[in-house]
């Protein structure tokens, strides 16, 4: 979509009106045709709680894709937050053995300080999100290295309450998922009805407007980082909940690229100003699917990852909110 | 908008979604079901092999094992690639499980604290699985129950002992070695690397470490770690000891390049056909002193056969003994002078499936059951 | 790059029954006319008359749905950009269109894919070449720029000149006489600038014909033979200049008289405290020492050349620049920390000279947009009530007759006149507007809509807003100023009040240069 | 991530050639060079201090050694990046290519050895994926970020596919295994080629017009289109060569090993890309140069040798480099701190 479209009135708006409206239901078709396809292929599959498994396996991944998304909306990038995930698993993991039942509070508070270290960084000495959050990415991983000795730590007690988040659920929808969905509806909330969510979306979609809109721009960021960060805390408390341990290396250690393509999956652009939370939780569920439904149809193993790129590929291009800025970059 | 209000909303946040999930922590239905112990029929079955990838010798050799076995059962075979992420590993796992028929599992777990949501899975479904190499200690297969028929591995602690001193005896008891672990969090890498230090402690007080720089079972980080470590030391390396023979690969490139391999002694563990071939070859003039053995296929083998005869009614779990549910397999250390006695059973592997289905899982040479687990991780003093 | 073509006698280019139109509605119906070698030709009409897309037909940017183009007595169809500047036809485009991140000689060679074919051997580029080439174009129109020189390094005019070199280098490729399009090329520059400019268009006829398109009928008046006027897509005037006055010309864009009243000047009640008051305000190398107080209902005009430091000194009063010495004074309290958001906060309102990278947020809809910083009953504390947006938007819609009439619609996609409607109504919409700074609000507006936005500005001022205008022009400044300051190389050289005085251009104008 | 808005226009009218002096200019124009130099210098300083062995030769050549094929990568990068989009796809497509060269090479598993068209192919298949790559991204508007992270996955998949599950192939022709280390003008083998590669992606930036055209269009893309620039050829042949670097990359990683697996490359990735972005390189487009991506790898090899000579513990060593890395961004970006400006 070129700068003529954006600049022709009539017909710009009709193509834009048509995009809008794929833009809204996009994620959703695409994830219920692929889960289809599975049913129809291996019946058994939905049959014995095929949902729960995805479901189950997209909650770490929606949650990092939420805080992602937020970021991206204002036009920068976290790389920094799967391994805020994971350094948030294991302290938690550690705390609740220590300090008990308020671990989880403490520690949802701990990393969003984290992220909102990332955000004053690039708010305040402005440098790249992307090259000072691949910075900080190194550091916090080194940190949960640090912190558990490099080996496993488990949860041996006061873990009941975030255990029964995996194991419980409703319908067959564990907790840990039916949390994500919660926190995808209160960033819709946010983006939509408030000021300050409104106004994150300007600054992605022309920030020296927003500055000169009186916008108070670097706070936005700080917030929209802070978000990031304690949204990964709350994959890391799924983690928790599935593992009942975390490890540096272990489960939740690769969600970063998972959780950045979850998001644009769902819609968001890549470029800022464009996101709708509600969809990037079928970007997730889609991003979870692919190498469940290719274990599940049996896809030879040595080609699994080809199809994994492959599919990602192709659900972007048909998901993509094109209308959203003239370039693509 | 105001400064407070921004800072205030992150707390809102925390508070609504605290509530939502306290709200639904009460009252709400299970997912998790019973695990069914009633011997189950042959044609139900399917077997499955779950490994960190497929392209590692080691690996491969797993998927090797499960394929002969399943051929002699003759029970369909699902291959498992987790491609080294436990998030894909489980829910490959439970995809597979969904599927409906019961499954005899073999797992080669990405990290130790995925066995616990694995054996749980395979509870619910009502399937038998052995894990191998890492589960946490506090997880019990007692505890879980019957489906969760064991946990099985060779001693690290064995391996580590054994390849060490093959390299203190091959540098003369004294000299600067280096050594290159796995990934940091492994407690198969952890438990090799206690053992060398153990053996060294005891044996070999004048064989010093010089540097210990984690590889993550990479040949090519191993090698760039080797690069800086002979820019470090030079030629107070006098021997190479890695947690695995991928690294050794990566090591002895490294060493080659430098003009040093004739001069270095490597160990290594795994006896990996690339290593086989090196010693054949006899690379940089005997460089490679010392190996321990164990198969890939004779683990997934025992491994599944196990599960196996729990599923069909064979064994009850609940009836054995300590060491037949937390097992140590035997390991033997290897010279290359005689590898060969060892080589033979990988000429045969079919052979060497017949006398385990003969024999069962617990006795077949050269691997039979040697003790119980869990491998405690000495604490060096110094 | 031969001035003085040889010209075959056939039109330089002509038209015939042009038609375009975007879904519903037609933007250009029917439009046919000719342009002989060496004639100036002036296009004027409202935005949304359908110049722009005119253009972007010429330039190949469109294709018409109907009608037919002919260039030097051959028809031509442009599928893209590229056709039509092979056939010799140069823009110089309304916004700045060159590659900050290259020298002025490739920006002058990358039009035409000359970099990649003339100035390069085997792809190989020739530099010596590309820089000789551009030194003769930029001499050709009498510019003295080095074409080494990076251009994120060149001011205003300068940028501007490069355009033109680069809009009559595209006729190298041509046969025959060439056309040059100049789209509002001195909407961005200031009056004597703009003096500077027309010289260069008039030698601009030697490459062919030359079409100008201005909202500034006095510059039409004094640079074409004649006159195109556009009005709904269609031609509605191809008249002679020497035929016709400015007053008509108004008529026939708009369809009715002008309403300019005349312009009455308010004097200060001594009494009351002034509502903006600065003090000696210094900003190193762009402005020092500048004093001045504006009295809430007044509207302050400050006229000064390049670099006189107003620009500056007016982002500064709006916290967007760095105060290093000096006071602000709002309604006789002293302001700490000055930046943006407090400005807004105490009721300060800017609107920017550069409307779409600063004025507007294009992707937001208008109704956002106008919302955005005053959200007045559209929002409780930071929640956001949609359906109070709406209704405030449409009733400043309608209060400004903003076209189309459409509150959910991207405002990127509006007219700049319509946009700029938008920004002042973003401002207006809150109650306790203290003071408005204006930095060339009619920039680039056509006269129906420099008529609303000035309405706007005379209504904010009787609302009590202290208006401090940065005019495009000294007629504006003394048309709508109830006190003009000078300003020259940062300083103020003097003050007038036009309540009492009543200065010329000229007394202006001295002292400015 | 990118800025669409380029917002240099002139504020102050003044025009330029400031008269400001020529030394204050020249540093101004090439702030980034001088402050990585100076940086270079500084680590290798204290480095040499922590270990007298740091500044001999031996570990000299060992860090060019090392310098080597994260430079050849980040040649590429840069490309892409200039025109502000992103490549990820480096690690799959190096295993793919390194992968498809092994097999086809004299190596341990037998097979034929093809010689010159193990190299040929390689990098073919290599070209081939980065083509893909950029008509997905300029066709079908799909976002560089997410074609190359997809196109990883394809190349590792193909990797693997190639690979099966025979054992690892090793390099038989023990001169080619260990050419990656030969020294010659006292320099490793793969730090002059990947110093020949970054020499004529300069050329090829400065002296021809594809060089220019991406430059113009990391600037103002739609200002290119409007000046009738070939915008999308542009772009494709951007990633061609791209894949095509990564391709030759691969090669060279498996050279240095002798041997190749599917992971041949992992890592490499996240030592290229920071190493543009220090060198100056800017992720928005149309600015950076070759020298800044060269120095920039020098430096974070630099770092990740001189840190393990200073005996830093491993679990501390991402710490460094992240913290390093941050201080050299910040340091750079401090001096054009500005309340106007912006940065995504």
């Amino acid at each position: 979509m070129t700068a003529a479209v954006s600049k022709s009135p009539a017909g710009g708006n009709l193509k834009a009106k048509l995009a809008k409206a794929w833009q809204s239901v996009g994620p959703l078709v695409v994830f219920l045709a692929m889960f289809a396809l599975v049913a129809i292929m291996t019946p058994t599959f939905l049959a014995n709680g095929g949902v729960t498994i995805v479901a189950s396996s997209a909650a770490s991944v929606l949650l990092v894709a939420l805080g992602q998304s937020l970021v991206l909306n204002i036009g920068s990038i976290d790389l920094s937050n799967a391994s805020i995930t994971i350094l948030g698993a294991i302290l938690l993991a550690m705390s609740l053995n220590s300090i008990g039942a308020v671990a989880p509070l403490i520690i949802l508070l701990v990393v969003s300080i984290f992220g909102a270290v990332n955000g004053l960084l690039i708010a305040f000495t402005q440098v790249p999100s992307f090259a000072l959050t691949l910075g900080t990415f190194g550091i916090f991983q080194s940190a949960a290295l640090v912190v558990s000795g490099a080996t496993t730590v488990y949860v041996k007690q006061n873990g009941e309450g975030i255990k029964s988040l995996y194991q419980s659920g409703i319908g067959g929808i564990p907790m840990t998922f039916a949390l994500g969905v919660i926190a995808a509806v209160l960033a819709w909330w946010f983006l939509r009805f408030t000021r300050p969510g409104l106004a994150m979306t300007a600054i992605g979609k022309n920030e020296s407007g927003a500055i000169f809109s009186g916008i108070r721009t670097r706070w936005l960021k700080v917030l929209a980082f802070t978000m990031s960060g304690f949204l990964a805390g709350l994959a890391g408390l799924t983690i928790i909940a599935q593992a009942g341990s975390a490890s540096p290396m272990g489960l939740g250690s690769d969600l970063l690229l998972p959780g950045i393509a979850a998001a644009i999956v769902g819609g968001t652009s890549i470029s800022g100003g464009v996101t709708n939370p509600l969809n990037v939780v079928f970007g997730a569920l889609s991003v979870a699917l692919v190498p469940i439904a290719s274990a599940a149809v049996g896809v030879p193993s040595q080609a699994q990852s080809l199809v994994y790129g492959l599919v990602i590929i192709v659900t972007v291009a048909l998901t993509l909110s094109r209308s959203s800025n003239s370039i693509v970059k | 908008m105001s400064l407070k209000s921004i800072l205030t909303k992150p707390v809102r946040m925390i508070a609504a979604l605290t509530l939502a999930s306290s709200l639904v922590l009460t009252g709400c239905t299970s997912t998790t079901g019973e695990g069914s112990t009633a011997p189950l029929k042959k044609e139900d079955l399917v077997m499955v092999v779950s490994v960190i990838n497929t392209t590692n010798p080691y690996f491969a050799a797993n998927i090797l094992g499960a394929q002969v076995l399943a051929k002699k059962l003759d029970i369909p075979l699902e291959i498992v690639d987790s491609q080294g992420s436990s998030q894909v590993e489980i829910s490959k796992i439970q995809a597979i499980l969904a599927k409906g028929k019961k499954v005899v599992m073999f797992v080669n777990t990405v990290a130790s604290s995925d066995a616990p949501t694995i054996v749980n899975d395979v509870k619910a479904a009502g399937g038998f699985v052995t894990i191998w190499w890492n589960k946490p200690d506090e997880l019990n297969p007692a505890d879980v129950g019957n489906n969760f028929v064991a946990f099985q591995k060779h001693s690290g602690l064995e391996s580590g002992a054994c390849t060490a001193s093959a390299l203190s005896e091959a540098i003369g008891k004294e000299g600067g070695i280096i050594a290159l672990p796995g990934v940091q969090d492994s407690t198969t890498s952890a438990t090799r690397v206690a053992g060398m230090y153990q053996e060294l402690d005891a044996n070999y007080p004048n064989v010093t470490v010089l540097d210990e720089i984690p590889s993550n079972w990479d040949p090519q980080l191993a090698y760039k770690n080797s690069k800086d470590l002979i820019a470090k030391h030079g030629d107070k390396i006098k021997g190479v000891w890695t947690a695995d023979d991928g690294m050794q690969i990566g090591a002895m490139q490294a060493f080659k390049e430098a003009g040093l391999l004739e001069k270095v002694k490597f160990v290594s563990d795994g006896l990996y056909p690339e290593t086989v071939a090196a010693i054949k070859a006899n690379e940089g003039n005997g460089a490679i002193v010392g190996e321990t053995f164990h198969r890939g296929y004779m683990a997934s083998a025992i491994g599944l056969y196990t599960a196996y005869l729990a599923a069909i009614g064979e064994i009850d779990p609940s009836t054995l003994p300590a060491e037949k549910r937390d097992s140590l397999f035997a390991i033997s250390c290897v010279t290359p002078d005689k590898i060969d006695e060892y080589l033979k059973w990988d000429n045969d592997v079919e052979g060497w499936v017949d006398t385990l289905i003969e024999n069962g899982p617990w006795d077949t040479a050269p691997v039979p059951l040697v003790g119980a687990g869990p491998e405690q991780i000495p604490t060096r003093n110094n | 790059m031969t001035p003085a073509k040889k010209s075959n006698g056939l039109p330089v280019i002509a038209l015939t029954n042009i038609e375009k139109s975007f879904g519903t509605n037609k933007a250009v119906k029917g439009v046919s006319f000719s342009l002989n070698p060496g004639e100036v030709v002036g296009l004027i009409g409202e935005n949304g008359a359908g110049k722009s897309t005119l253009l972007k037909i010429l330039t190949g940017m469109y294709q018409p749905d109907a009608g037919s183009i002919e260039v030097n007595g051959k028809t031509v169809k442009f599928r893209n950009p590229r056709d039509s500047i092979a056939a010799g036809i140069g823009v110089v485009h309304q916004e700045q269109s060159l590659f900050t991140n290259l020298t002025v000689a490739e920006n002058i060679a990358m039009n035409s894919g000359k970099g990649s074919s003339a100035s390069t051997k085997f792809g190989i580029y020739r530099w010596n070449k590309i820089y000789q080439d551009a030194k003769t174009t930029l001499e050709a129109i009498g510019s003295k720029l080095d074409p080494k020189t990076v251009v994120n390094q060149l001011g205003f005019v300068d940028r501007q000149m490069v355009e033109i070199a680069r809009a009559v280098s595209a006729d190298a490729g041509a046969d025959g006489s060439s056309l040059v399009i100049l789209d509002e090329p001195t909407s961005v520059l200031e009056k004597h600038e703009t003096e500077v400019l027309e010289k260069e268009i008039r030698k601009l006829k030697n490459f062919g014909a030359v079409i100008f398109v201005s909202h500034r009928l006095d510059e039409i008046m004094r640079n074409c033979e004649r006159i195109l006027v556009m009005r709904d897509g269609e031609l509605v005037a191809d008249l002679k200049t020497t035929e016709v006055n400015e007053k008509q010309l108004f008529k026939l864009m708009i369809g009715h008289d002008s309403r300019a009243e005349a312009s009455t000047h308010k004097s200060i009640d001594p009494k009351e405290t002034a509502a903006i008051e600065v003090k000696a305000l210094t900003r190193k190398g762009k402005f020092s020492n500048v004093s001045f107080s504006v009295h809430s209902g007044r509207l302050t005009a400050i006229v000064g050349a390049t670099g006189s430091g107003r620009e500056e000194l007016a982002r500064a009063l709006f916290g967007a620049e760095k105060i290093d010495s000096g006071s602000v004074l709002l309604a006789g309290k002293q302001i700490k920390s000055w930046r943006i958001p407090r400005a807004v906060k105490s009721g300060i309102g800017y609107v920017p000279s550069e409307r779409k990278v600063e004025g507007i947020i294009g992707g937001f809809t208008a109704s956002e947009n106008l919302t955005l910083t005053h959200p007045g009953k559209s929002a409780i504390g930071p929640f956001l009530i949609p359906r109070a947006r709406k209704k405030i938007a449409q009733d400043w819609f309608n209060a400004l007759d903003v076209r189309p009439n459409d509150i959910s619609q991207e405002l990127g996609r509006f007219s700049g006149g319509n946009q700029q409607k938008v920004v002042m109504a973003k401002w207006l919409n809150s109650p306790e507007l203290r003071v408005l700074i204006l930095d060339h609000p009619l920039r680039g507006l056509d006269p129906g809509a420099a008529e609303t936005v000035n309405a706007q500005i005379k209504r904010a001022c009787k609302d009590g807003a202290a208006v401090i205008l940065l005019a495009d022009t000294l007629e504006e400044a003394l048309e709508m100023g109830d006190q003009v300051l000078v300003m020259r190389d940062g300083e103020v050289t003097s003050s007038y009040d036009l309540a009492k005085q009543n200065p010329s251009t000229l007394d202006l104008l001295e002292r400015m240069v | 991530m990118s800025s669409t808005a380029t917002n240099d226009k002139p504020r102050n009218r003044v025009t330029a050639g400031q008269p400001n002096n020529v030394i204050a200019g020249f540093i101004k124009r090439n702030v980034e060079v001088i402050s990585i130099s100076a940086s270079i210098l500084v680590l290798a300083t204290i480095f040499s201090i922590l270990n007298p062995r740091f500044a001999t030769i031996e570990n000299l050549q060992n860090l060019l050694n090392q310098a080597g094929l994260p430079l050849i990568i980040a040649v590429g990068a840069t490309f892409v990046i200039l025109i502000g989009s992103i490549d990820l796809s480096v690690e799959g497509v190096m295993s793919a290519s390194g992968m498809a060269f092994v097999l086809m090479s004299a190596n341990s598993r037998g097979g034929t050895d093809f010689g010159f068209w193990a190299y040929v192919v390689a990098i073919g298949l290599a070209a081939t994926l980065g083509f893909f790559s950029g008509v997905l991204f300029t066709k079908v508007k799909v976002p560089s970020f997410i074609v190359t992270l997809g196109m990883w996955y394809v190349g590792l998949g193909i990797a693997t596919v190639l690979f099966g599950t025979d054992t690892m192939p090793f390099l038989t022709n023990d001169d080619l295994s260990t050419w990656a280390s030969q020294q010659n003008l006292g320099m490793p083998n793969n730090f002059l080629l990947g110093l020949l590669v970054a020499i004529l992606g300069a050329l090829l930036l400065r002296f021809t017009s594809f060089g220019r055209v991406t430059l113009a269009v990391g600037n103002n893309e739609e200002i290119a289109r409007g000046n009738g620039l070939k915008v999308n050829r542009n772009k494709v042949t951007i990633f061609v060569l791209a894949g095509a670097i990564s391709g030759i990359a691969g090669i060279v990683a498996t050279i240095q090993l002798g041997a190749v697996n599917p992971t041949i490359a992992a890592g490499n990735l996240f030592i290229a890309l920071p190493a543009v972005v220090i060198g100056g390189t800017s992720l928005a487009g149309g600015k950076g140069s070759m020298l800044g991506t060269v120095l920039g790898v020098i430096l974070l090899t630099t770092l990740t040798n001189g840190l393990t000579l200073a005996d830093v513990s491993p679990n501390f060593k991402t710490a460094v480099s992240g913290a390093i890395l941050i201080l050299a961004i910040v340091i750079t970006a401090w001096s054009q701190r500005d309340r106007l400006r912006i940065s995504k």
